[in-house]
């Protein structure tokens, strides 16, 4: 029997190398792993570089890592945020290395890996500082830069649900970069709300095929579901409004 | 002279995108458009993080982190909406299937050039998140700004000096004083807004501009 | 309001002229557009380059465009089957083009076109006939050829059903060539089974959103299914079976 | 000497095809394998048309047009299944993902190129259709084959002479006498069936082969 759920996230994370790259799934709190990031922070392992679309926010999850001096590099699209101090601190300290990739690159850059692409011609940034170096091309009469493909060694994903066969189905804009992630890392770790019984995902509906997935484990529904449905209460970050009256637990 | 309000630009624009189209409102002051998109009328919102019909913010109470915009903010999804994976969001704006993307600028060139992503001040923090992509993501990129900064520096300007986010990827300049297209032989004005002359608008930019006012609507 | 259905398929191929770049979805009977082909037929186009993954079978359908002469070229991967006499006739009479594309290829070029991708580097094909003349590369110790976008002007794509926006839902492996062959023609025009009031698909499970579909028309439930439900049947081609004692009618 | 049946290198195939694998099963007779996998363990099939978790032929009666293999015959999915189109499909082969594919072949080379589409005739009409991707699209790719052609010639050869599928990409061939790996020094025999033995083997092929019989299981 094929059966890729694991206990907990301890055990998911488990054997992340010191100097592994690490692709993190999640645009804002939509499709982040907090429970992996924060069970990887827990594990240890240091002098990675992290793929991800910011470069943390506040004090926690991503930033948490940051601040412990355990990422040598990033590459993301946009680091700077209002509440990126860990970053921004780090980055003008010297202590941290960036590479700063349009979004869009950086998605299809990270598809590449996962297609077995060796390398593509985009246009955007062509033209621009972030361009600066790559090799040009003009194809049927538009200039095009070369991009090469983005992989990991791990890539820690947040979903709605899987199967033991690590079929993945996601929620809503939570989707975003973790199609593309799973499928260009080694080793793809993915957190669910829930673990369904094979044969209860709709075979048209699976976006992350378990041939992608390694590891899956649960969390628990998030605070803003119940019983798979939408209840709301929470802020953009999933935490309880003021006026909520629950009870404020993570 | 005259300038417009902000709202009043918003709406400007919106009443320039036609029913049936697929829009994407960039970050910030853009997704005002959204609220004067005129009734009863589809325009098809796209936001890059994954998602097309893309609806107004929630009811209080009714924020949802997993369905958010491009700006992380909560918004909704309408029916006939479809969600999609990042590579897909990007490879629909990079292969040239939206209509119109309306976008912030700091400075826009004659030839169509845009900077809006780095005023390349030393030691700051550089980040371009989805700018690039957008800049070349539609058929129609419209800028949507004030004319002149906060020192009087015009926006519009014969070659960028910060550092750009697309080469010539400008379709047209929506500002505060006047509505601009950018053609082969550079800034048209489209048109003035209130007591805004061709002329003013010359001194004010310091460019050469092209009087296309009584030119036929498209 | 928006409205991409349109009432026939004659209405629905109009407008495809002489020399037109036509993609036709489906592999096997899986997703083949035949009411959108014969409706082509009818429309009378001519000198068209074909994007199909193959030359067509027996004597209907695509085969039947070729047999009249229609088609000048032909971009598959795989023309010779034990019932393309038609195609087979034409190319060894030199009366048609062929440019044969590993399959693989052929889907990612024409994913490229859509995606705006310039060429990309594929491991497809390399050291063989089919990448002669092409330029190559070594990237990271593995040997890649350089291939360009597939685009055309009209897509013909079989799904299941759709809605006014054009969002679309396809069957099983009928799925195909369909989403990305939507995307990489200027004009996509979509057949399905069933035209679907707008807000009853699930935005979750849209396989091509309504940005990449142009017209859509009902051509009724396929002979094999009922009220949605797979009743059986029916041979490959979607036939009655001998024994089955149905009326046997197209 | 000893020939095995077609049917019982499906099954010797199977043997080593390890629970939990992805695997494509090409088209013709490396499908027969799917028939020895054995029972009660998983081993999830990929067909290149956009399936994974593919089972068996239908019931007669319950033949689905839109549910086929790569073969264009008819199949069903298990529970566990998901449906992808082409380009995510061949991504997966290209991109390594799959852990098996088996294939045919009408010549191997001692270094592990592959001719199995053309025979290379003049007049004859190419196809290729996945050859080359599943030629390219697995960790391990096993060829299945007879050892000798109808006129007695050996498939493994030094040097192709049809036209190559891919070039150094097969792992291992499984023919009607023996087992062998492709290695940096050429084949090696790794089991030879009945009354096989690696000196017989190399009369029948021509080749210098190594002696791997003996060699510790994987």
């Amino acid at each position: 029997m094929i059966d890729k759920t694991v206990a907990d996230v301890a055990t998911a994370v488990a054997g992340i190398p010191d100097g592994a790259t690490v692709m993190i799934g999640g645009f804002g709190r939509a499709g982040q792993p907090v429970e992996l990031i924060d069970a990887l922070i827990e594990q240890g392992a240091g002098d990675l570089t992290i793929v991800n679309n910011n470069a943390g926010n506040g004090d926690v999850g991503l930033a948490a890592l940051l601040a412990r001096k355990r990422v040598r590099k990033i590459i993301c699209s946009f680091p700077r945020q209002v509440d990126s101090w860990v970053f921004d601190g780090l980055y003008r300290a010297g202590e941290i290395e960036l590479e700063l990739v349009p979004q869009g690159n950086l998605a299809e850059r990270i598809r590449a890996a996962g297609a077995g692409i060796g390398a593509f011609f985009t246009p955007t940034g062509v033209g621009t500082q972030l361009a600066e170096g790559k090799e040009h091309r003009t194809i049927d009469g538009r200039e095009y830069a070369l991009e090469y493909p983005i992989r990991a060694d791990f890539a820690l994903i947040g979903a709605l649900k899987a199967d033991r066969w690590g079929n993945v189905v996601y929620r809503e804009t939570a989707r975003n970069f973790g199609p593309v992630m799973a499928s260009a890392a080694t080793t793809t770790i993915v957190q669910v709300d829930e673990i369904v019984p094979l044969g209860s995902i709709d075979p048209e509906t699976v976006i992350t095929p378990g041939i992608f997935v390694d590891r899956v484990v649960a969390v628990g529904e998030r605070r803003w579901l119940d019983g798979g449905a939408f209840v709301g209460g929470v802020d953009l970050e999933g935490e309880p409004l003021q006026d909520a009256g629950t009870e404020g637990t993570r | 002279m005259t300038t417009i309000s902000r709202k009043d630009l918003a709406a400007r624009i919106a009443a320039d995108i036609p029913e049936g189209s697929y829009v994407n409102l960039g970050i910030g002051a853009p997704t005002l458009v959204a609220n004067y998109l005129p009734e009863g009328q589809e325009i098809i919102l796209h936001t890059e993080n994954g998602l097309l019909g893309m609806g107004p913010a929630p009811e209080p109470g009714r924020v949802d982190p997993d369905l958010i915009n491009a700006g992380k903010q909560a918004v909704t999804a309408l029916a006939g909406a479809a969600y999609f994976h990042h590579a897909d969001s990007f490879g629909m704006m990079r292969g040239g299937h939206l209509d119109v993307c309306v976008l912030g600028a700091f400075q826009v060139s004659q030839h169509g050039d845009l900077a809006n992503w780095s005023t390349g001040a030393p030691g700051a923090i550089p980040a371009v998140g989805g700018a690039m992509d957008l800049a070349i993501g539609a058929k129609s990129v419209y800028v949507m700004t004030d004319l002149l900064t906060k020192t009087g520096d015009s926006k519009l300007v014969a070659a960028c000096s910060y550092p750009l986010t697309g080469v010539g990827c400008v379709t047209r300049v929506y500002t505060d004083h006047a509505v601009f297209d950018v053609t082969a032989d550079g800034f048209a004005v489209r048109e003035a807004f209130g007591d805004n002359t061709v002329a003013g608008l010359q001194e004010l930019t310091g460019l050469t501009l092209i009087d296309a006012t009584s030119a036929e609507e498209d």
